[in-house]
């Protein structure tokens, strides 16, 4: 808890956060920079978690352990996903989201 | 008296009819001939039996006759109150239609046996004949107005088949399919009066519906339409079946076409029996007519009238010889409703009533022989037209004697039959109503004008060359011709006004000569125009033709009542009704249901577009619809 | 062992004994040994039916069999049948019997075809047997799908599209039925543990009318597709055109009576009220389909276009008796199911064997084939003659003991409504004598038409049955109506009933 | 007063670099935007005295995954490379979307008032952060990090199957000749 | 932990267990030898699915976070049986060159999905929830990116992917407001406290998105299709049916405890998304010409139908989703599984290459015809009870209007569905597919799910375990 900082300045910067990443995650063109918005979006949960955490349940720490989770697994989701991204790499030989539209319709 | 055995005479022609309809293509035909005449031959003397007996011997003088249940099984259960029976009922016109329809079924029968030899179909149409006179034995004995409905079905569907006899012939299916239509049309009348009817008096038995004190007459009060009662309206609406079967205008239309089954069947069902059915329906009735709806009958004795005039001008014109005769049964059986609408009933009110049964005893037999003289005739030339014959009288002498005296007959010249029958009518329609009575007296000069002019086209007239010299017909033809001109010279010496009354009791009838007199020289005028005109080849026809070029023509085309038939089915109900809705079910309703799929296919393809396969465009679906829901579930519900 | 069951077993024992046929031959010996069966079945059950109840029996349904199946939905396999029934059932014995000899000759895959044409049929038993509404939807819907393969596979024209149409449609039926079906159910009891689909169960409460109203254009709508109720009758004309001769034949000989049935047993049987209320409308309905179905088949030129119209008009009859509601146009109403199956199904399978020797259904195409092939000409012939209500035949007394009943209402409405329904019987002849007139009659128009065959033994096995079933019911309606009578008592007393306290 | 400087240093920091992140046209400067991003999110756990979070939000996210995007990026493009903008009516429309996103869920959450807290604040050290993670009673969580581990092993086979090279068509023609 | 705490978690534990044995046995393989991995698998697996149905009672593990009880065991049991046939039929495609080096991890793979659904299953938080639906997707999107020769695969697996992971950011979003609202992330205290206010509503509909997307609900359904064709098709019928059942378990599970008190709100949601997922699935269904795409959108529609059961909001509601799923699974593999088996001999997927099967392939025609009848709500299959007592129990809630929307669907998804029976039986083809015989695990897996198909609908005995099962679950 921070003094004078009340609770909904942590979550307007973690909505807009949110937002900016979901705009990216709509509008980058690269799917790495689209990973990298999911990652703003996971982060600004994160912050929601924590902030939710310390300013109204302080006694426990469920929201605390809840981000550290969402770090793994936001990690691992990265992994697999740079993973198939590189192998994309190696089909189309380049990674715009545009020219990964092979099934349609 | 039990008259249980009544019941064997429409059902010995039944058996005669499956035997011959299953196995009959198995038998020699001169067989199945035999069979059939047999057949009837049995029921021809059982109905002389019930005849004599019902009318002498076991009837005590000066009483009224009793109506007779002779037999009587339900076959269907309806509702509570109504129920359809099976049976045969005895009373005077009943036993006198079974004399009628046996001998002329009968005299058909032998007549055939000549006629239709050589005939492929020859058992077929002796089958044919066996159910004919099957269901109109059973439509006479009807016990309740119901069965008289089933056999009036089937006497319809017999006539059906042997008009269409001639199979192969387009123009015979198409006469028997208009046969059938049309009088089906009536019969839908028919049907209607019957519910109407029934459903008010909760009876459909006769003897219950005519009891001048039954639930029929005694509802007979009230206006429910038009100015008409619920039984006025029922009666007329069953009149309209009577009209169809009776070839009455302007149902009359199937009838002269009709004249395209064989000649036997012309002589049965067109002039002596079927076509009656509508005057003994009427009959049948009689006691509800004339005591509940007198205005019913009114315009039975109209429709008989104008029908009567109608067809005895289109007569006048006609060639075909058998369409002459079709015409001249139309308008005798004008003449038998016209009796009957003008009748009254009981005692010598009933004049008419019993009129017209006498006429139509005396004209089933003139008439019929008039067709099978005809047939003989066709027989011996091969051919319909009035054109191509002429100076018969020498090759057929027995024919032409007997044609002469069925003419003679019908023009209603003393002392034959047709006088006696002829004037009551006449002196009913006086007592009744004067307008109609003059017309009778127009159409009585008609009469013998046309049936001259058509014995003087037969049998005198110009020198025709055959190519085979006509021979008179075999003697299993002529006799029965024989029978017949007895039975026409002689029928009108019976005592009807002692048999067949409105109310069963007899009454004294007379010749009323201030009646009579007139009648019989318009007659001999008539016969006297024709002699002149027909007789031998002279120029007045055509100059006749010509001075009356109109009517003449008018009446040539029979008035135009087959164009407006053909009209009506042709155009209104081929191009204006069936078409349209064979398009509309098509095109419309099949349309939305097909047009529904391809709205459905249509909406598939054009949001396919939706499905681009890019990922992007996916997530900016994903994100819209959770914000649409968040602003619809979150603000605005 | 319930008598009833074996309308199911037997079928099922035919089609394994199918799968372990070879070829044609054995095929359809299995077929008609199986269905043969159940002719016979269905005529014992007629027996004991009329036995029991001359015993003095007087329950509603008789040889009821009862089996909980669905233990927490309360669903049953529950069987029972009353004179209705018995009645509908010997009438899809008698026509699944002649249409399994008049496709004798059924040489493109044969197992398939007698095993989808007995699954059919097996639906179609089950239908009537059941008394359970659950059961009685399952037996429906199986008894539609197999049409879709039968007309699929073994049609002919646009036989793709026809199936489709068919199968489609009547599947859209049946969606408006299981609204109607559920929605009864969850009124069925005012506890909602004791929810029932047994049919007698339902009839003794009485649904909120609000919810009638709801439900039973569901229902009757649902039901009157399968009836060819106008405007849903389209599928009917193409499935029919495009069907093989014992699909037609059955389909719509027995499979269209069970949207009459279903109309008469569910839609109004439960939802009286509403019945009365609306009644008009589909009155209305029914006179059209009646009345248009006639004018339709008036100008078509295909033979089976025309028999397809006409049992539009026909089955519009049906729907029109029933919701005229009084015991007699009811019982009319049966009848005349029954009658039109039979006469129908005669109908398709002449047209069946013509087309097998014709090669064509085009009645302008044919003429006077009365002289080459007089056996069916003569057959045919009857079986318009029934259609078009003549009496000695089953038709006449249908329509007779319809209109009679019909016009037992006293409004101008109803009597105008059946005036105008009974003037079918005009344009029916019309349509009728038309054909006769064309087909069979006149010039042979087709040199290669004279030497044509007449109809083989299976052929009149097949015809005969038939024949003889119109006959007999032509002749000697008494027995059948008065058996149809007595089961209507509870359901006619239940309608007026209502209408008593309607008007009060 | 510092506090409050801090907090919105951190939290301009944080909207700034997180806009740079999505709209910068050059893919190496996104991720560096990101890491930015990550670091200050970083900040702000600090001063809610999470420390143990901030730690880890540094070393695993800002260090390990940030990384691992970097060097996805080395891989798959050229350093100098711009990146492909979307199209104008894309982003228009994306705009919109998450603007009116936004700003409903903005409204929804700041009308709501929250349950505040109203017991003490206990300061949890690093130790009862252990005793949590490995307790499996109520608010422990044993559990997930049990579970965690199993999703980090799939993930890392995962990953390994679907980048692991494979000989493809071309390399084992190319055996085939030797 | 002791054996009942063992038993209790037998699914999760034993599943973990095998996917390390077999991930040990492929360490010892020789590559040569690595095809034997299947069959041991298959039978660890098979083992494994008997375990789990021994008797299992109610009980709560980890203080809450982990929750079972014998409906629970009951839904991991179904999917269970389902991955086995999924398994059985992925044989002759596993034995195919390309994919003969990562034999064993495809089944970890699969095994580690379906331990996340376990969790799911089980789960008693949102984190365990979060966690286990987590570890049920992000190997799956490797799993749909297993074959690295098509570039299909790839696309796929990005897609899934990604997708997911918006899916499950936004999702998170929504709990992260649940926890805020309510204070805690235990299911127990958020029911307690779950009130209808804009905050939670919102909270729910960003978390319902996430369970959307996994149950491609419409409009969050747009990557299934793509994704189902470009996977392998084993792994296409595990997404659509055993991904697709465990999502609907806990959607209802959820729906039926956690946010039962808006349930007013979300049958609005619900009730909207059902019709829109129906109609669009069919439509979009109704002009496929490949095969998996095809199943793809059939599936969608499908799943609006589940949608219907949790509208009626009861215990005839959840008995019937979960009996729909069972049925559904069975179904779906059946007709999965005769595309995987003629995909994996004649490498064709199409409709049109189904032209005249019905000629060269009998059983297999029939089977798909049978499993496509189950799909559609055909009797006398199992499909027709699934659909029934699913359009009962939305009934039930007096949702007659949608009950005639669904059957309406239903209807038009017949249509699709018939497309394909008449390829097979009425179409003629010039080159039909000629005869073949698949391996005897396919054929296994084909019969039990022909088998199945039949069973479940007669039997009511299953609908009726279900039935008191879930007699216990609901307040």
């Amino acid at each position: 808890m921070i003094q004078n900082i009340p609770l909904s300045y942590f979550l307007v910067i973690s909505t807009a956060m949110f937002f900016i990443g979901i705009y990216g995650f709509l509008t980058r063109r690269n799917l790495i920079t689209m990973l990298m918005s999911v990652e703003l979006i996971l982060n600004s949960v994160n912050i929601n978690f924590v902030a939710f955490n310390k300013y109204l349940f302080p006694q426990h720490l469920q929201g605390h352990f809840f981000m550290l989770i969402v770090i793994a697994v936001a990690a691992s989701e990265a992994a697999v996903a740079i993973a198939i991204i590189i192998n994309i790499y190696r089909n189309f030989k380049s990674i715009d989201v545009e020219n990964v539209d092979e099934m349609k319709f | 008296m039990d008259y249980t055995y009544t019941l064997f005479i429409p059902l010995i022609p039944f058996f005669v009819f499956l035997v011959l309809g299953l196995m009959g293509h198995k038998m020699p035909p001169i067989v199945a001939g035999l069979i059939g005449t047999l057949g009837l031959g049995l029921s021809t003397v059982l109905s002389y039996f019930t005849a004599i007996n019902y009318f002498w011997t076991s009837h005590v003088p000066e009483t009224a006759y009793a109506s007779i249940k002779g037999f009587e099984v339900p076959w269907l259960h309806l509702t509570e109150k109504l129920t359809i029976h099976l049976g045969v009922l005895i009373d005077p016109i009943s036993v006198m239609m079974l004399v009628v329809i046996t001998t002329v079924s009968l005299m058909v029968h032998i007549y055939s046996i000549g006629y239709m030899k050589g005939d492929p179909g020859f058992y077929r149409f002796f089958s044919f004949l066996s159910l004919f006179s099957f269901s109109m034995l059973g439509l006479v004995l009807a016990t309740n107005i119901f069965q008289m409905y089933i056999f009036w079905e089937l006497v319809g569907v017999s006539s059906f088949l042997l008009i269409g006899f001639y199979y192969e012939k387009p123009s015979a299916v198409a006469a028997s399919k208009k046969a059938f239509i049309v009088t089906r049309f009536a019969d839908l009348g028919f049907l209607i009066g019957i519910l109407m009817l029934s459903f008010n008096t909760g009876t459909f038995d006769f003897q219950t519906l005519t009891d001048p004190h039954g639930p029929a007459i005694a509802q007979a009060g009230g206006v429910a339409f038009m100015g008409m009662s619920v039984l006025t309206w029922s009666l007329i609406f069953i009149f309209v079946g009577g009209a169809g079967k009776s070839a009455m205008f302007p149902f009359h239309i199937w009838l002269p076409d009709a004249m395209e089954g064989p000649t036997p069947v012309s002589a049965l069902i067109h002039a002596a029996t079927m076509v009656v059915a509508g005057v003994y329906l009427v009959a049948r009735l009689f006691p509800v007519f004339a005591l509940g709806a007198p205005d019913a009958l009114h315009v039975v004795a109209w429709i008989g009238g104008f029908s009567s005039i109608f067809a005895a001008m289109i007569a006048c014109t006609q060639t075909d010889i058998k369409r002459v005769l079709a015409y001249s049964t139309m308008s005798q059986i004008g003449y038998m409703m016209l009796a009957l609408g003008v009748s009254g009933y009981g005692g010598e009110e009933g004049l008419g009533f019993m009129a017209s049964n006498f006429h139509l005893f005396t004209h089933a037999m003139f008439k019929a022989l008039l067709f099978l003289g005809a047939g003989a005739v066709i027989h011996a030339v091969h051919s319909n037209e009035i054109g191509d014959m002429g100076n018969l009288r020498k090759y057929l002498p027995i024919t032409h004697m007997t044609f002469l005296i069925a003419c003679l007959t019908i023009a209603g010249i003393p002392p034959f039959s047709g006088f006696f029958s002829k004037d009551e009518i006449l002196a009913a329609a006086f007592r009744d109503n004067k307008m109609l009575f003059a017309i009778e007296y127009i159409v009585a000069g008609l009469t013998a004008f046309y049936m001259f002019r058509l014995y003087y086209g037969i049998f005198w007239g110009k020198k025709t060359h055959y190519h085979h010299t006509p021979h008179e017909a075999p003697k299993v033809m002529t006799i029965p011709l024989l029978i017949l001109a007895f039975g026409s010279v002689f029928a009108g010496f019976l005592p009807f006004h002692n048999l067949v009354t409105s109310d069963g009791k007899g009454f004294e009838s007379h010749i009323d000569w201030m009646i009579a007199i007139p009648s019989v020289l318009i007659g001999v005028v008539g016969i006297a125009i024709a002699t002149v005109m027909y007789k031998s080849e002279t120029a007045i026809p055509d100059k006749m033709a010509q001075s009356f070029k109109h009517l003449y023509k008018w009446a040539h085309r029979k008035f135009y009542m087959d164009e407006v038939y053909l009209f009506v089915t042709r155009k209104i109900i081929f191009r204006y009704i069936s078409t349209p809705i064979a398009w509309f079910d098509r095109h419309i309703v099949d349309g939305t249901m097909n047009g529904i799929a391809g709205i459905i296919q249509y909406t598939a393809y054009s949001i396919k577009g939706l499905q681009s396969g890019k990922l992007q465009q996916y997530a900016f679906v994903f994100v819209s619809g959770t914000v649409i829901l968040v602003l619809i579930f979150v603000y605005l519900v | 062992m319930n008598i009833l069951n074996l309308f199911i077993i037997i079928p099922m024992l035919t089609v394994g004994g199918i799968l372990l046929t070879k070829d044609l031959k054995q095929s359809r010996l299995v077929s008609a040994i199986g269905m043969g069966f159940q002719l016979i079945l269905s005529f014992v059950l007629v027996y004991l039916y009329l036995k029991e109840r001359h015993a003095g029996n007087t329950a509603a349904m008789l040889f009821t069999y009862d089996v909980l199946w669905f233990p927490s939905l309360n669903i049953h396999y529950a069987l029972g049948v009353d004179g209705i029934s018995v009645a509908m059932i010997a009438l899809t014995g008698i026509v699944v019997f002649a249409g399994i000899f008049a496709s004798w000759k059924m040489e493109l895959l044969p197992r398939e075809f007698f095993i989808s044409l007995i699954i059919l049929a097996s639906g179609v038993f089950g239908f009537f047997i059941s008394l359970d509404l659950f059961t009685m939807f399952l037996f429906y819907e199986l008894a539609v799908i197999p049409m879709y393969l039968l007309i699929g596979i073994w049609g002919s024209g646009p036989k793709e599209y026809s199936a489709m149409k068919l199968t489609l449609m009547l599947m859209a039926g049946s969606a408006m039925l299981l609204v109607g079906l559920l929605g009864i159910y969850f009124f069925s009891s005012p506890d909602p543990h004791a929810l029932t689909f047994n049919l007698l169960e339902i009839s003794k409460i009485h649904i909120p009318i609000g919810m009638q109203r709801f439900l039973f254009p569901f229902t009757f709508i649902g039901f009157g597709i399968l009836g060819a109720l106008f405007p849903f009758h389209t599928w009917s004309p193409d499935g029919h055109a495009s069907a093989p001769t014992a699909v037609s034949m059955l389909h719509a000989g027995v499979l269209m009576k069970l949207g009459g049935y279903g109309a008469f047993r569910v839609a109004i049987f439960l939802m009286p009220e509403a019945a009365h209320e609306q009644a008009w409308i589909f009155l209305i309905l029914t006179a059209i389909s009646v009345v248009y179905g006639a004018f339709s088949a008036i100008v078509q030129t295909d033979l089976k276009y025309i028999n397809a119209y006409s049992s539009v008009s026909h089955c519009g009859l049906v729907l029109f008796a029933v919701l005229m509601m009084n015991q007699t146009a009811m019982n009319g109403a049966i009848v005349q199911m029954i009658s039109h199956g039979l006469m129908t199904a005669l109908f398709f399978a002449l047209i069946g064997m013509i087309y097998g020797r014709t090669h064509t259904r085009l009645i302008n195409e044919m003429g006077g084939l009365m002289k080459v092939i007089p056996f069916l000409g003569v057959v045919y012939v009857i079986a318009g003659l029934a259609s078009l209500g003549l009496p000695g035949f089953s038709g006449f007394v249908a329509e007779m003991i319809i209109f009679v009943g019909s016009f037992q209402h006293t409004d101008v409405f109803h009597r105008v409504i059946t005036i105008i329904a009974a003037s079918s019987i005009v344009i029916t002849a019309v349509y009728i004598l038309r054909v006769v007139g064309t087909l069979l009659l006149g010039p042979i128009k087709n040199d290669h038409f004279l030497h044509l065959e007449d109809a083989k033994w299976y052929e009149r096995i097949s015809t005969i049955t038939l024949v003889i079933a119109i006959t007999a019911i032509g002749t000697a309606p008494y027995w059948l109506t008065d058996m149809i009578n007595f089961s209507l008592v509870p359901i006619v007393q239940k309608l007026s009933s209502i209408q008593l306290t309607s008007l009060n | 007063m510092l506090n409050e400087f801090m907090f919105i240093l951190i939290a301009v920091m944080i909207l700034v670099f997180s806009i740079l992140t999505v709209l910068t046209r050059k893919i190496l400067r996104a991720a560096v935007y990101m890491l930015f991003v990550l670091i200050s999110t970083a900040g702000l756990y600090f001063m809610l005295s999470y420390n143990f979070l901030a730690a880890v939000q540094l070393t695993v996210y800002a260090g390990g995954i940030v990384v691992l995007i970097i060097f996805s990026i080395l891989l798959t493009s050229h350093l100098s490379e711009r990146a492909v903008m979307a199209p104008f009516k894309q982003s228009l429309f994306s705009a919109l979307a998450t603007l009116a996103g936004a700003t409903l869920t903005l409204v929804t959450i700041l009308r709501y008032s929250f349950i505040p807290n109203t017991g003490v604040d206990p300061q949890f050290n690093i130790i009862d952060v252990g005793n949590a993670l490995v307790s499996y009673n109520r608010e422990g969580y044993a559990l997930p990090f049990e579970v965690v581990s199993i999703l980090l092993l799939a993930a890392m086979i995962g990953s390994i199957v679907v980048a692991k090279k494979e000989p493809t068509l071309k390399d084992k023609e190319a055996k085939l000749d030797k | 932990m002791n054996l009942s705490d063992f038993l209790t978690m037998r699914h999760e534990i034993v599943l973990s267990v095998l996917a390390l044995l077999i991930l040990i046995i492929d360490l010892n393989l020789h590559n040569r030898d690595k095809h034997r991995i299947i069959p041991i698998s298959i039978s660890l697996f098979f083992v494994y699915t008997l375990v789990g149905f021994l008797p299992a009672d109610k009980s709560v593990l980890f203080g809450g976070m982990y929750q079972t009880n014998p409906l629970l065991v009951m839904m991991k049991n179904i999917l269970n049986v389902g991955v086995l046939i999924v398994l059985l039929q992925s044989v002759t495609w596993l034995k195919q060159d390309a994919n003969r080096e990562k034999i064993s991890e495809y089944f970890i793979l699969l095994f580690s999905t379906l331990i996340g659904m376990d969790f799911m299953i089980s789960s008693g938080d949102f984190l365990m929830f979060f966690l286990g639906l987590e570890l049920a997707t992000i190997p799956l999107a490797a799993l749909a990116a297993f074959t690295h020769h098509q570039t299909k695969s790839a696309e796929a697996g990005i897609k899934l992917l990604l997708n997911s992971a918006l899916s499950s950011g936004i999702l998170l979003f929504g709990i992260s407001l649940i926890y805020g609202s309510t204070g805690s992330i235990y299911f127990d205290t958020i029911t307690q406290l779950y009130r209808n206010t804009p905050l939670q509503v919102l909270a729910y509909i960003f978390f319902f998105t996430g369970m959307a997307f996994k149950l491609s609900l419409v409009p969050f359904h747009l990557w299934t299709a793509d994704v189902y064709e470009g996977a392998p098709i084993n792994i296409t019928s595990y997404l659509s049916v055993i991904s697709k059942g465990a999502a609907a378990f806990i959607l209802i599970i959820l729906m039926f405890t956690v946010f039962k008190t808006i349930a007013p709100i979300y049958n609005h949601i619900l009730y909207l998304i059902a019709i829109l997922t129906m109609t669009v699935g069919n439509l979009f269904a109704l002009r496929q010409k490949n095969m998996k795409r095809f199943l793809a959108f059939s599936s969608i529609a499908q799943a609006g139908f589940i949608l219907l059961g949790i509208l009626g909001g009861n215990t005839m509601g959840m008995t019937s989703v979960i009996y729909f799923v069972l049925v559904y699974i069975f179904s779906n593999l059946g007709a999965f599984g005769v595309v995987s088996a003629i995909a994996a001999v004649t490498n064709k997927e199409n409709m049109d290459d189904y032209d005249g099967l019905y000629a060269t392939n009998p059983k297999l025609s029939l089977l798909m015809m049978l499993s496509l009848f189950s799909l559609a709500g055909i009797p006398p299959v199992a499909g027709f009870f699934g659909k029934f007592f699913l359009f009962a129990s939305a009934a039930s809630a007096g949702y007659y209007w949608l009950v005639f929307i669904a059957v309406l669907n239903a209807t038009i998804s017949l249509y699709y569905y018939l497309l394909v029976v008449k390829a097979m039986f009425i179409n003629k083809s010039e080159t039909p597919l000629a005869y073949f015989r698949s391996d005897n695990y396919t054929r296994i897996g084909l019969v039990l799910s022909g088998v199945g198909i039949f069973i479940l609908g007669f039997w009511s005995q299953i609908y009726e375990i279900i039935n008191s099962l879930s007699y216990g679950i609901l307040p």
